[in-house]
């Protein structure tokens, strides 16, 4: 088996027909190897949110190929078996939860997913080890409904479910976009803690190129559904081939450079 | 230097719960606006800063109330000036807002130009429609857009780059004194986002408004759009000064929590750690004693949550912190020097 | 060419869509009265058949199958018989062809109670009387419901604390139950109005001054039965869509550009005026429903009357036809109120909007 | 969140009126002594100490019809109530979940049926039914001719839940989608079945009284609108006998306002956005 873990080749996702067709995906290749960080970065409507569905198996391809481990994602039947492996945290992690059900029962769902469930003892002892690993007490959550909780809080309670679950693959969709400035260095924190101790693959899905820079191995651009520059980080973001990915970076504001002139502007 | 414009004098404002409670949510807020000036305002969800925009149109609307201090423009208040007055004195025609939804702000039966009509004629009563007209198609085209297609569509039928663009046209038709720019930006992708700025600042530079506000939860942004920057938390300005002082050497520590969450995409990035900040800003129906940052200050110290914080002088800047003089470099690391 | 023009696309897509449920009510027609065990033709026999002889009453029987194209008939009219001289029932393919030919050609066949009435007669006397009634009350019911409804969410405080259980209270009232009450007081108890009919019984239904004095006279009550709760079921739809875009976005927005107060109610009322209007088409049905009930109640010359008489004479041809003429109108109304929004809204206009 | 309801004026104002009519319904026959079967009197017997709401055309107890009549539309009212909004929310529920070519099909045909009045097909299928007419019959046919529009509004809430974050969540969690509409969409739609099923339930009860009017009512019992249909044909109202008409008038416009009040009041509670 190669060290690869996603093979895609002409991928495509398309929705609705005739006139209305929209393709969200056109035409992709790319692969992302074990243990690697890769960033898809793009804006809103780019398709990345689609691409990694499909990473996660939750929309099936239009047209073209996508192994898993050298496999078909679709081609095992019992989808399970590719989300033990593959897991995802997603943007908004109240959302994310059942607002019916307490935080600590649905995070006991989560063993829903096991090829054998363990002893009850065993699942509560594990969702503790997992709550501690995220730096929130099991009393803190004793009880409680998602929407008692604050934003950061739940994220961590999405990273607990990945430390739960310890797939081999992560795909985390804008996991920092809807908590607080204050909040998203922890939340990197612990995505980087996972990384280390689960020796995942991580697929970050942000339109945050200084955060992909930050933390990718190799970054994806993402424009109109294709994918317009992938590379290196310093490669993509220094030495930009593509024209999309010069402008991205042009119109990015940043502190150290100067962003608009204003004398021209008048 | 010119007469201030806006002048904002410890402006406080409350909001009143069903069950009684008054929640202090801007709390002696005090500063001025100066003819082509840009301030800019920083906070996070919840700081105050929606609260505040309101203040200062003077729209006071049940469960918001007035507590005290002054706004006034050109020197004359523009508290308790009863609704009407404020409809057409004050709102549109001195202050002007851009709001946050965009997208969403235009009335979606009306074509533009008669909601253009409607923002003049609500104004000036009376006015000729085909004066009117010519008006809206010559500011229009000094914005960038093609005038005569924009004017005579209905909202859903334009992009949403040039729906901000009529936003902006429409709020800024009466020439006011002071904009206001509710997160313009928040919403949109990074391109039209830099234009929306670049229109802000054409506008500004063309004397069609004389100063202006920008409010975002991105203070990184701020460096490239206002000449100086208010970080507002807790209802509170913590830290106000120039641009260059704010972003590059930032003395309270929230101010410098808030720059170091932002990753640019450039060498040397990736050694620097950012300092993770939990937990939630403070309930504001109670009364706090002391720095109200100070539960998740990463450098708080033992008499912190209990001394009283007061807006002082440090270095050419206001700050509230007692000991911004000593705020290490290591809280966040967007240090100095690095310019 | 459909293509410049997304309102006329939107108008043709509706008809077709109309012409698709006309065909669907069309064939519910058909087969929901053969859906019991009951046999027209036997349950007007037992009827009939009390004082007649055998004979004659096989006859009659005949004559009504055939009425009633149950058996086959060969191309010269004639019923088709086996071989015991018994008539060979039509199958339901061929039952269901005449039927449609006869649809097509307007035709809705003879009556069995006024018999030899032919039903297109008796229909045709009723259908101007029950759309003089209720076209006009549905839409004053609606206008006046909407701007009460907009006035109320606009207004809150007294006026809506007032006005909204009173406009639940009006929706909750069955138009019929709301026609006996205004019969008893008005008519038996301060003899006000007349009790029952559509004009004066000595007149005739000519455009005389005097008849549409008297019709007016009788159409007050039934007016008022029929125009309360539609009032009251509008007012409050409109209500709560009126609350829903005072929150929104550009109602906000227009109030931050100081544009007059009575600028914004306008533009209040217009946006929530579309969906009553998508509202108003679907509850146009049940609407008209309820009114014809309470026509029953005022004993109102239109096909409420027409249907419960042929209910009770157990008149099988008359009810399928009215039913299906009613159900024409009704389809008919909806398109209306559907071009209508096509014109109105500029989202159609547009071609954005949905064409389902 | 069911807490808010018990806040609510106009909930516990609606709610008490309507269990005020099942008491009238299901607790005064066991402290009177009614019975809708015998002859007490003449026709149309003004009320009197003995007989509070007099008789009717046909010199029966007129309060002992009105409580028998009460309980049968009762009957059909929650009957029909029920089959319509299960048979609506199953649709709506799938439609909205699954999407596909069969939701394509059931929406169309919903909204086809949408637009045919219910009352035609009521009349017809009715009136093919002679004497197979029973109230179960009847009601079985108003729930089967009225899930339409529960259909179409159900529907519609299910598919924004569809691509909530909670679903993928629950899918990548390994939920079956039983699992998944049972524990992960129902429960959002709990607060809005209940409101259909209100709704459903009045409209059901009002469907009854309308086709009795016409004289297509139960033939194996008495209902409030089969008394009225009585009221009417004998020609109570000329006669004055109020007695015969408002009572049963009465009660199905309470239950009906009754029924609307907590639907609109829970509606409420449960869409923020509605109140102030």
């Amino acid at each position: 088996m190669s060290d690869l873990k996603f093979e895609a080749k002409d991928l495509s996702r398309t929705f609705g027909h005739g006139k209305r067709l929209v393709t969200a995906v056109d035409r992709v290749s790319f692969s992302i190897k074990d243990r690697e960080i890769v960033s898809l970065v793009g804006q809103s409507g780019c398709g990345k949110t689609v691409l990694a569905k499909m990473l996660l198996r939750l929309e099936a391809p239009s047209s073209g190929e996508l192994l898993f481990d050298g496999k078909p994602i679709g081609g095992v039947p019992d989808p399970r078996q590719h989300w033990r492996k593959v897991q995802a945290v997603f943007q908004d992690p109240f959302s994310a939860f059942n607002q019916f059900f307490t935080i600590r029962s649905q995070l006991k769902g989560s063993f829903t997913l096991f090829e054998t469930k363990p002893s009850d003892k065993e699942m509560e002892e594990r969702v503790d080890q997992a709550l501690l690993a995220v730096n929130i007490k099991p009393k803190e959550i004793e009880g409680k409904y998602p929407f008692e909780l604050s934003g950061g809080q739940m994220q961590r309670m999405l990273l607990a479910r990945i430390f739960i679950l310890r797939p081999q693959v992560l795909i985390a969709d804008e996991p920092t976009s809807m908590v607080d400035a204050c909040s998203r260095a922890s939340i990197l924190e612990y995505l980087m803690k996972l990384k280390q101790e689960l020796s995942m693959t991580i697929v970050f899905v942000t339109h945050d190129i200084g955060l992909a820079y930050y933390v990718s191995d190799s970054i994806f651009i993402m424009h109109a559904g294709k994918i317009v520059e992938q590379g290196p980080p310093d490669d993509v973001t220094q030495r930009p081939k593509s024209e999309f990915t010069k402008k991205l970076l042009d119109d990015i504001p940043n502190v150290h450079r100067t962003w608009i002139d204003r004398t021209t502007a008048a | 230097m010119s007469e201030p414009i806006l002048e904002v004098q410890d402006l406080r404002l409350h909001y009143l719960t069903r069950f009684g409670e008054k929640i202090h949510a801007v709390d002696g807020v005090t500063f001025e606006l100066k003819k082509g000036e840009i301030l800019g305002i920083a906070g996070e969800s919840g700081c105050g800063k929606t609260t505040l925009v309101s203040g200062l149109l003077g729209l006071y609307i049940p469960p918001l109330h007035h507590t005290s201090g002054d706004v006034r423009i050109e020197g004359k208040s523009i508290i308790g000036m009863g609704v009407e007055r404020n409809r057409k004195e004050v709102l549109g025609q001195k202050i002007a807002m851009i709001p946050q939804g965009a997208l969403n702000s235009l009335n979606p039966t009306r074509k533009v130009k008669d909601l253009a009509t409607d923002m003049i004629l609500a104004h000036e009563e009376g006015a000729d429609r085909k004066v009117v007209y010519d008006r809206l198609r010559e500011r229009f085209g000094r914005i960038g857009l093609d005038a005569e297609h924009v004017l005579n569509s209905y909202p859903v039928a334009l992009p949403a780059g040039t729906k901000q663009r009529v936003v902006i046209g429409i709020s800024t038709l009466m020439n006011p004194k002071v904009v206001i720019a509710d997160e313009p930006t928040s919403a949109l992708d990074v391109s039209t986002q830099k234009a929306v700025i670049r229109l802000l600042f054409e506008l500004l530079d063309q004397g069609i408004v004389s100063s202006m506000l920008f409010i975002t939860h991105e203070l990184p942004l701020l460096r490239h759009v206002s000449s100086r920057i208010a970080v507002m938390y807790a209802g509170e300005f913590v830290e106000h000064g120039t641009t260059e002082q704010v972003i590059f050497d930032g003395r309270q520590p929230y101010t410098r929590a808030l720059m170091g969450s932002m990753l640019s995409a450039e060498p040397g990035q990736k050694s620097k750690k950012p300092i993770a900040i939990e937990g939630a800003p403070p309930n504001l129906a109670k009364p706090i004693a002391g720095c109200r940052f100070a539960e998740r200050c990463p450098v708080a110290r033992l008499d912190c949550p209990t001394t009283k914080q007061v807006l002082r002088i440090v270095e050419g800047r206001e700050v509230r912190c007692k000991y911004a003089e000593s705020t290490p470099q290591t809280v966040g690391n967007m240090g100095a020097g690095s310019t | 060419m459909l293509k410049e023009h997304p309102t006329l696309r939107h108008v043709f897509g509706r008809a077709g869509w109309y012409f698709l449920t006309f065909l669907v009510a069309g064939t519910l027609n058909f087969v929901l009265p053969r859906l019991g065990d009951a046999n027209p033709v036997d349950v007007v026999m037992s009827k009939v058949s009390g004082n007649i002889d055998a004979k004659t009453a096989r006859e009659k029987e005949e004559a009504y199958l055939k009425e009633f194209g149950l058996v086959e008939v060969d191309s010269a009219g004639k019923i088709v018989r086996d071989a015991g001289g018994k008539p060979v029932k039509a199958s339901i393919v061929s039952q269901f062809v005449n039927y449609v030919g006869m649809c097509l050609s307007g035709d809705f066949g003879t009556s069995i109670h006024q018999y030899p009435k032919k039903v297109g007669e008796i229909i045709k006397t009723a259908i101007p009387w029950t759309i003089a009634l209720q076209l006009p009350t549905i839409v004053f019911g609606w206008i006046i419901g909407n701007i009460l409804g907009a006035l109320a969410a606009y207004k809150r405080g007294v006026f809506d604390r007032l006005f909204y259980p009173l406009a639940l209270l009006a929706s909750a009232v069955p138009a019929f139950c709301f026609g006996i009450l205004l019969v008893y007081l008005f008519a038996i108890r301060l003899e006000w109005f007349p009790a029952a009919g559509g004009y004066s019984e000595g007149l005739t239904q000519t455009l005389s001054w005097e008849f549409i004095r008297s019709a007016s006279y009788y159409y007050l009550l039934p007016f008022l039965a029929i125009f309360i709760p539609v009032v009251g079921g509008q007012a409050i739809g409109m209500r709560s869509m009126c609350i829903y875009e005072l929150g929104t976005d550009y109602v906000k927005y227009a109030k931050l550009l100081g544009i007059k107060e009575n600028k914004i109610l306008f533009y209040m009322f217009r946006n929530a005026m579309l969906p009553q209007l998508t509202g108003l088409a679907l509850a146009l049905g049940a609407m008209v429903g309820g009114s014809l009930i309470a026509e029953i109640v005022f004993s109102y010359p239109g096909l409420g009357l027409t249907i419960l008489t042929a209910i009770q004479g157990n008149d099988y041809s008359v009810i399928t036809g009215a039913t299906l003429l009613l159900t024409v109108c009704v389809l008919v109304a909806n398109f209306s109120v559907d071009v209508l929004i096509g014109f109105l809204d500029p989202r159609v206009a547009a071609g954005i909007a949905r064409s389902e | 969140m069911f807490k808010g309801l018990l806040k609510s004026p106009a909930f516990l104002f609606g709610a008490g009126l309507f269990v005020l009519t099942l008491l009238v319904a299901f607790v005064a026959p066991v402290f009177m002594n009614l019975d809708a079967k015998t002859r007490v009197g003449l026709a149309y017997v003004a009320p009197s100490s003995a007989h509070w709401l007099g008789t009717d055309h046909l010199g029966l107890d007129m309060l002992s019809r009105l409580v028998a009549g009460l309980r049968s539309s009762l009957y059909v009212g929650f009957l029909a109530g029920i089959v319509a909004t299960i048979v609506g929310t199953l649709i709506g529920v799938y439609g909205g979940y699954k999407g596909g070519l069969l939701d394509d099909i059931l929406t169309v045909l919903t909204n086809l049926f949408l637009v045919i009045p219910q009352l035609i097909v009521l009349i017809l299928l009715s009136a093919s039914l002679q004497e197979g007419r029973s109230r179960t019959l009847i009601a079985l046919i108003i729930g089967m001719t009225g899930w339409t529009w529960s259909a179409r509004a159900v529907r519609a809430q299910a598919s924004t839940l569809r691509s909530r974050d909670h679903v993928s969540l629950a899918r990548i969690n390994g939920y079956s989608t039983l699992g998944i509409v049972v524990l992960h969409i129902l429960p959002y739609l709990l607060s809005y079945v209940f409101m259909v099923f209100i709704l459903q339930t009045a409209i059901a009860i009002l469907s009854e009284a309308t086709i009795s009017l016409l004289g297509l009512g139960p033939y194996d019992s008495v209902s409030l609108g089969t008394i009225l249909n009585d009221a009417i044909k004998s020609e109570a109202l000329l006669d004055g006998a109020w007695w015969a008409f408002f009572p049963p008038m009465i009660l199905v416009t309470v239950i009906a306002f009754s029924l609307y009040v907590v639907n609109t009041a829970m509606e409420g509670v449960f869409n923020p956005r509605l109140r102030k």
